[in-house]
């Protein structure tokens, strides 16, 4: 009874665990040595390392895109943001010989910047997100390329390789940058009231503005915080193929974050969002890929098992499948006493 | 009188009373019947076995405490919820709407409580959406203004029905809502809480086309918390308490007492009006000055001031510029001309945050588009102004906010099973209590409300009055807008009468009565 | 009194004029007629697809399927002329049908398990172009006699211009679109569902059937644009149309429509498109942008155009409460 | 004469594309026509415009690099109906050939052939690939690999184990090779890696070597374009041959349009095909490239 009582209280958290684990093995059963994890070099190695390896991008995006969301917003320029921060890196990398941190402070601060763009357009002229953000979409890779003048642009240091590639305490170390990052900033969101505001705002602005929320500004740090967290991920991604490519770094991840977001449990229309779970649906998404890319299916395929399988999960995670499934179980045991149950409304209805 | 009312609690002797009536009534065959209706959400019992019968031409009053399950009732007759199991009979046959739409059709036409109309569309839209007239198969917008010009004219109001209808009042938009329910060829006629927010003039106006609808045989459902119109207009009451039905009664056969006993579940011999000393005693310190404030196409430019321990009502009609009033006072809209002080600080241009950090308070007239935040839970709902004064970085304590939520929950009988439920999940009058409880805990030196006990029961609108005054010998100062002149007159030291978007009048002390302020309103 | 609810469409016809206007003094060529009609044959497809788009928004949804849909449709269209020998009417009729019934399938899993319809159509977004390369991988030509014999229906303009099958019939469909959403009940549905779901269906709006319907209408749409694209290009890829449908939600967005829903006119979404194109035209006439520089010049015109738009609109309104 | 030409790219979606457009503008800077350039973004329908704007405008010739070789019929004959030459750059199109004057382009076909055949001899015909195709759909993506495969046909012991899209990128390289390492346990199975561009090639090399594996001995690696860095990586001994996709089409293009003019008749396909470079001049051709 109690058990079931957790369960119940839980669905919403166990839907998205439920199906990682699903996918994980279903995939594993498919493809055998996937879930094997030795040690090599000091590190660990194995296909499961290489999911949260190859997650950590899509994971900082969605970080950021689960606080727009939470808004009632979308951002969908973090690709293009991607794009920039990874250029900028190369750039001043190349061309300059100031110290690491500086040309990353800087990149950082570029995406910042573009954050900070896209919430003043939101926020102060009030354009709707997904078109404010659309913008820059398409300028962002016209500026990443500006400054890169159309060429990947291959850069060599120890320190963003290590980012890029190192390890530490037999992880990769972006994976601890993901997790550091996930860690405060769920500590900021539970232990101050900003998240709540976040929900508020999200949720209702009207309302939350006439009890003094500064909804604008707040806004507007939303998308600077989606700025900053698509600015690691580019020089994430720079330094993980030790080139800024304008063209192609972070293309489509926008959708990857935002389907993400939505995996968790989180509406468009604002509201409460989950970021833990949403790091669990960029963990389904990249189980996705990489089982489809060790799989050996011809590539034509790719895209239908994609969306078959992101249906199913869908599917499977609806409330609503959950309700008819308990609703069909309660009737099964109706069904069963049914007899007493259709005496008594009998007698009801005769009496009056 | 109280062995009375003892009697009517024991449950034998109500269903003998419910049986009584019914048997007068088996006569002829009942228009709607429920027969055993039960409903739960999660965690709530909200129906439990509710049977009841109406005639044609008759109308009953569904009366209970906030979260009685009245509007659960609306909403399982017209299929918008799925009931757990009872039976309903509509013209004798059974019936099973599946949505509203269904009911509709079935001939049970329903205003819901809240305003539930589309606010992006035009009155005219919004009254004749699906049952627009056709020509050649496509819908005949001509026919339509035609036929929305004579639906507003029914409710008795004369707007241009090609506007939004977000940029009329709540009030307006109720009437229209009304109106839209009109226009089905319905047997069954459900209004659920339509006179908050009206006017008496526009209540009458309600209650003349409700005695028409009954004259031509229709059954009508009237949910209300004003126990005066359901003495002058129904024929008989439904009980409903914690979801379950307490008894039907005859109107003309049930006293007040006994019915507002039936209603809370024990006696309440101290509801009626005490009588109020208009002056005040403390010595005046201003809080609120209002200096030449207007805007233009908004409000004339007005002087107000409101001192420590007073509470200075608003008066006027519909569209008299009540709300305008609030909203610039609180800053909320910003005027373009005069000054505005609270305490001493010049809040003409200072942000919300500001405002309230400096003792400000506002309980908004539109509680679904304006207070609550329907995702949000109780509590979070509730502090959510103290927290945002406080700023984001300060965050009360879980432990802090449970005790200040507990401690609002206990004190105005909010009916709610934990403060972690969403607060869109409550009832409406409850709904109101928590938005009241918000600015109650940041204990503002100006509180300003706007209708502030729409929707809200007897008893709790009792308590609410209590508390209000208890506030003001505390030194707090209140501006109250209200279209329950009773209510203001209760409780006013002040009383602002609005007309046209300006201030006519200002009645002082022993000057403010309901016959001064209709009259100057008159004048 | 100019109605309120009209202004951000005259607005926005206001900002076409306006910028072409400009191409007219600034470059010779823009004076033909030749340009117009070229704006209405090169975004047939694409003001098609934002006509769906524009009902799918317009009640407070989106549908990122239709660049997909518009290559499956064109792949699946080849593949029924080529590879079974069908007449081309035939094929058309039966990739509707098929562009129908998908749209119609994204509502039912909206509507009925009550999931996000951007998931839901981002799903659709990947499987349509996954079975676009099941059907086909290649870029395949389509020369049925029937197909080339559209490109000789032609009404010729003054000047060089005229009117083109593909131009036809997207004018046609947009007539209907505008009907559609204004004259029917269906269409008033849509409205009601975007400015309040939860009223509509205390209204009585048949919440579930009209979400089915939208997307259903939505997949027509798409279709028929696949279909025009197929027509246009002569062709099948199932490459084709990507991305097509930000410029789609673009189009209706710069026409004037809410994407919160509720607010909006198929018209606009017409004049959305209409901008866009001319941006290109406009791009390509100057002929000195380079590839970045074009990103940039799209999006910042983009901006542009929304900026004066909101202008324009603040300033009436001003005005006209002065 | 001072021509005036309209050039129709397809956009910017690599570095290879990048040369190529400056080359081009360099050209005719350098002739001192002028050059309306328009970028398509990847999208048909964006060349399909630009082209019929550079119509209205009456250009004297119209450079085009068809995005995909079908779709062209009808804008190609309005070309001609205003007797505008059009010389199709750096693929050919799926039209009478009467349509346009001539195309300058490579053959995909060709060099996944000479991929392959390089592969079969330095391996004599035995071994196991791994492919890297580039972007599902593409028409380079689609021939290089049926060239590809039509040579590795003659030879039974030459086997594709694995072969899935890399997208044309470094990054899906990068990912796409590490996946295949695990899946196949290492280099032991693998003999050779075919990258569809230099830039997947690049991408996977990079992904060997952080398992551990060394490109060429483990692995020979051979791919297609020839952009600055792959020349790096042959003169570090990371790669083993690239073929040259040839980026200066400029010259012949507007050679064509002249001659056309004057009346003199022209090749239907000039061909640009590239050589196959291998480590021995890396270092020379990198140094020139760079
Ligand atoms: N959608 C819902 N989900 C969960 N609980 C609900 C929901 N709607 C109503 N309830 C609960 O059912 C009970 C009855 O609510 P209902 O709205 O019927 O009250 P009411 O009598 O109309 O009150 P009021 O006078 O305040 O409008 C309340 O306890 C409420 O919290
Ligand atoms: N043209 C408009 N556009 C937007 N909002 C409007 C417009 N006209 C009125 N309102 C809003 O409608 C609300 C009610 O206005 P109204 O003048 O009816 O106030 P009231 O006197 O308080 O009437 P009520 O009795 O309804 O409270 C106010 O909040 C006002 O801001
Ligand atoms: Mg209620
Ligand atoms: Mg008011």
């Amino acid at each position: 009874m109690k058990k079931n009582n957790f369960l119940h209280k839980h669905q919403k958290t166990l839907a998205p665990l439920l199906s990682l684990v699903l996918i994980i093995l279903i995939t594993a059963s498919v493809t055998p040595g996937f879930l094997s994890i030795r040690m090599v070099d000091g590190h660990l190695f194995g296909s499961l390392l290489d999911i949260l390896h190859r997650a950590t991008p899509t994971a900082l995006v969605a970080l950021g895109m689960a606080v727009v969301i939470g808004t009632r917003g979308i951002d969908l320029s973090v690709g293009a943001v991607i794009a920039i921060s990874g250029a900028v890196t190369a750039v001043l990398t190349v061309n300059t010989d100031w110290p690491v941190w500086v040309v990353i402070l800087c990149a950082l601060g570029t995406g910042m910047l573009c954050g900070l763009w896209n919430g003043i357009l939101v926020s102060v002229f009030n354009i709707q997100p997904i078109v404010a953000t659309l913008i820059l979409m398409v300028a962002g890779r016209g500026i990443a390329q500006m400054i890169t003048e159309g060429q990947i642009v291959t850069f060599h240091s120890d320190v963003l390789d290590a980012i890029g590639n190192g390890y530490f305490l037999a992880f990769p170390i972006r994976v601890w940058i993901a997790i550091g990052m996930i860690a405060l900033t769920v500590l900021v969101m539970r232990k101050t009231a900003l998240g709540l505001f976040i929900e508020a705002v999200g949720a209702n602005v009207r309302a939350s503005r006439l009890v003094g929320i500064e909804a604008r500004l707040l806004v507007l740090s939303a998308y600077v915080f989606s700025g900053l967290c698509a600015a690691m991920s580019g020089i994430i991604l720079a330094a993980d193929i030790r080139g800024a490519d304008a063209n192609n770094a972070g293309l489509w991840l926008e959708l990857d974050a935002i389907l993400a977001v939505v995996l968790a449990g989180a509406s468009l229309a604002g509201g409460r969002i989950y970021l833990l779970l949403t790091i669990v649906g960029v963990l389904i998404i990249q189980t996705l890929t990489t089982a489809i890319l060790t799989s050996g299916l011809p590539v034509q395929y790719n895209l239908v098992v994609k969306a078959t399988i992101i249906l199913a999960v869908l599917l499977v995670q609806s409330p609503k499948t959950r309700q008819w499934i308990s609703d069909f179980f309660t009737k099964k045991k109706r069904a069963a006493n049914s007899s007493t149950g259709k005496a008594d409304t009998g007698k009801g209805s005769e009496k009056p | 009188m109280s062995d009375l009312v003892k009697d009517a609690l024991e449950v034998k002797e109500t269903s003998a009373v419910k049986e009584t009536v019914e048997a007068a009534q088996s006569a002829v065959r009942p228009l709607l019947e429920i027969k055993h209706l039960s409903k739960s959400f999660t965690g709530v019992q909200a129906l439990n076995d509710v049977s009841l019968q109406i005639q044609q031409g008759e109308i009953r009053a569904l009366l209970g405490e906030n979260g009685a399950g009245k509007s659960t009732l609306i909403k399982v007759l017209t299929g918008v919820y799925p009931r757990d199991s009872g039976e309903i009979l509509l013209d004798g046959s059974l019936i099973s709407a599946s949505d509203s739409g269904h009911a509709q059709r079935l001939g049970i036409s329903t205003v819901y409580q809240e305003v539930n109309l589309i606010p992006t569309m035009s009155v005219m839209e919004n009254l004749t959406l699906q049952h627009q007239e056709k020509t050649f198969g496509l819908i005949s917008w001509k026919k339509a203004e035609i036929r929305a010009r004579e639906l507003l004219a029914q409710v008795g109001l004369d707007i241009d029905p090609l506007r939004q209808l977000d940029t009329y009042s709540i009030a307006i938009q109720q009437l229209v809502a009304i109106a839209r329910a009109l226009s089905t060829q319905a047997k069954m006629l459900i209004l659920d809480e339509p006179t908050a927010s009206l006017d008496s003039d526009e209540i009458k106006q309600l209650f003349d086309l409700m005695a028409r609808l009954k004259s031509e045989g229709l059954g009508i459902i009237f949910v209300t918390h004003f126990l005066d119109q359901v003495y002058s207009i129904t024929d008989s009451i439904t009980v409903l308490r914690n979801g379950e039905c307490i008894g039907t009664f005859k109107t003309a056969e049930l006293s007040r007492s006994d019915l507002v006993s039936h209603m809370v579940g024990k006696s309440l011999e101290d509801l009626a009006p005490t009588a109020h000393d208009h002056s005040i005693k403390r010595e005046r310190t201003e809080l609120l000055q209002l200096n030449n404030v207007g805007k233009q196409r908004y409000l004339q430019p007005l002087d107000l001031n409101i001192a420590a321990g007073e509470i200075v009502g608003v008066a006027g009609l519909l569209g008299s510029g009540r709300t305008e009033l609030c909203e610039l006072a609180y800053g909320s809209v910003k005027p373009d001309q005069g000054e505005v002080t609270l305490s001493n600080h010049s809040l003409t241009k200072s942000s919300l945050r500001r405002a309230i950090q400096v003792g400000m308070g506002y309980c908004p007239e539109d509680r679904k588009q304006d207070g609550i935040v329907a995702e949000l839970s109780v509590r979070e709902n509730m502090i959510l102004a103290l927290q945002a004064s406080k700023g984001w970085w300060s965050p009360i304590s879980i432990a802090e906010q449970q005790k200040l939520v507990e401690e609002m929950i206990q004190r105005l009988a909010i009916k709610t099973p934990d403060m972690d439920k969403p607060i869109g999940e409550l009832s409406g009058g409850n709904q109101q209590k928590v938005i009241l409880a918000r600015w109650l805990i940041t204990h503002p030196a100006l509180l300003i409300l706007d209708e502030p006990t729409r929707g809200i029961d007897i008893g709790a609108h009792h308590e609410i009055i209590q508390i209000i005054k208890e506030l003001c010998e505390q030194g707090m100062g209140l501006l109250v807008a209200s279209s329950e002149l009773e209510e203001l007159v209760m409780f006013a030291h002040r009383v602002v009468v609005m007309k046209d978007h300006h201030k006519v009048s200002e009645l002082h002390g022993n000057e403010v009565s309901e016959q001064a302020i209709l009259r100057t309103i008159a004048s | 009194m100019i109605n309120e609810r009209n202004l951000p469409i005259l607005a926005t016809l206001l900002v076409f004029i306006m910028l072409y206007g400009f191409g007219m003094y600034e470059y010779k060529g823009f004076r033909d007629t030749l340009v117009f009609s070229n704006l209405l044959t090169d975004n047939a497809f694409l003001i098609i697809t934002a006509i769906g788009m524009t009902f799918v928004i317009l009640s407070g949804g989106i549908d990122l399927s239709v660049g997909s849909m518009i290559a499956f449709i064109g792949v699946l269209m080849a593949y029924l002329i080529s590879n079974t020998g069908m007449h081309p009417l035939f094929a058309i009729g039966i990739a509707l049908v098929v562009g129908v019934a998908f749209g119609a399938i994204m509502g039912v899993i909206i509507a009925f398990f009550e999931i996000q319809a951007f998931i839901v159509t981002l799903a659709g977004m990947f499987l349509f172009r996954g079975l676009a390369y099941l059907i086909n991988l290649d870029a395949v030509p389509i020369d049925h006699p029937f197909i080339t014999g559209l490109y000789d229906i032609y009404v010729p303009l003054p000047g060089r211009g005229g009117l083109t099958f593909i131009a036809m019939a997207m004018l046609v469909l947009l007539a209907l679109g505008i009907l559609i959403a204004r004259r029917t009940r269906f269409g008033m549905s849509v409205y009601a569902l975007g400015g309040d779901s939860h009223s509509a269906a205390l209204l009585g709006v048949p919440v579930k059937k009209t979400i089915i319907k939208i997307y259903a209408l939505s997949g027509f749409y798409s279709a028929m644009s696949g279909v025009i694209f197929a027509i246009y290009t002569g062709s099948a890829y199932p490459l084709a149309a990507v991305g097509v449908e930000l410029d789609a939600i673009a189009a209706v967005v710069i026409g004037g429509t809410l994407l919160t829903g509720g607010v909006g006119y198929v018209f606009g979404t017409f004049l959305g498109g209409m901008i866009q194109g001319i941006i290109q035209t406009l791009i390509t006439f100057d002929g000195s942008l380079n590839s970045w520089w074009t990103k940039l010049a799209v999006g910042g015109l983009l901006l542009f155009f929304i900026l004066l738009q909101k202008g324009i609109v603040y300033w009436v309104k001003k005005r006209s409460a002065a | 004469a001072d021509l005036t030409i309209g050039f129709s790219q397809i956009g910017s979606e690599s570095g290879w594309r990048t040369s190529e457009t400056q080359s081009i503008k360099a050209e005719a800077e350098r002739r001192g026509y002028d050059l309306k350039f328009s970028d398509a973004q990847q999208k048909q329908e964006n060349q399909i415009k630009a082209v019929r704007s550079f119509i209205a405008q009456g250009v004297d010739g119209i450079l085009l690099a068809p995005v995909v070789e079908t779709g062209w019929d009808q804008v190609l004959k309005e070309a001609q109906r205003a007797k505008i030459p059009v010389v199709l750059i750096d693929r050919g199109v799926a039209a009478d050939p009467s349509l346009y004057l001539t195309k300058v382009a490579s053959d995909f076909k060709e060099e996944g052939s000479l991929a392959a055949s390089w592969l079969a001899a330095k391996t004599n015909g035995r071994c196991n690939i791994v492919e890297l195709q580039g972007s599902v759909g593409s028409s380079a993506a689609i021939d290089r690999k049926t060239g590809f495969d039509a040579v590795i046909g003659n030879f039974p012991n030459m086997t594709i184990t694995r072969s899935q899209s890399g997208s044309f990128t470094r990054a899906g390289g990068k990912e796409v090779m590490e996946s295949f390492l695990k899946a196949e346990g290492g280099a032991k199975n693998i003999c050779a890696l075919f990258a569809h561009n230099d830039d997947m090639a690049l991408g996977a090399i990079l992904a060997m070597k952080e398992a551990g594996v060394k490109p060429t001995k483990d692995i020979l690696v051979v791919s297609i374009d020839a952009v600055p860095d792959i020349f790096k990586a042959m003169a570090d001994g990371e790669a083993n041959a690239t073929i040259e996709l040839n980026p200066h089409l400029g010259g012949p293009a507007f050679d064509a349009i002249l001659a056309s003019q004057d009346g003199k008749k022209v090749d239907k396909w000039i061909k640009a095909n590239g050589p196959l470079y291998l480590p021995d001049t890396a270092a020379a051709e990198y140094a020139k490239r760079k």
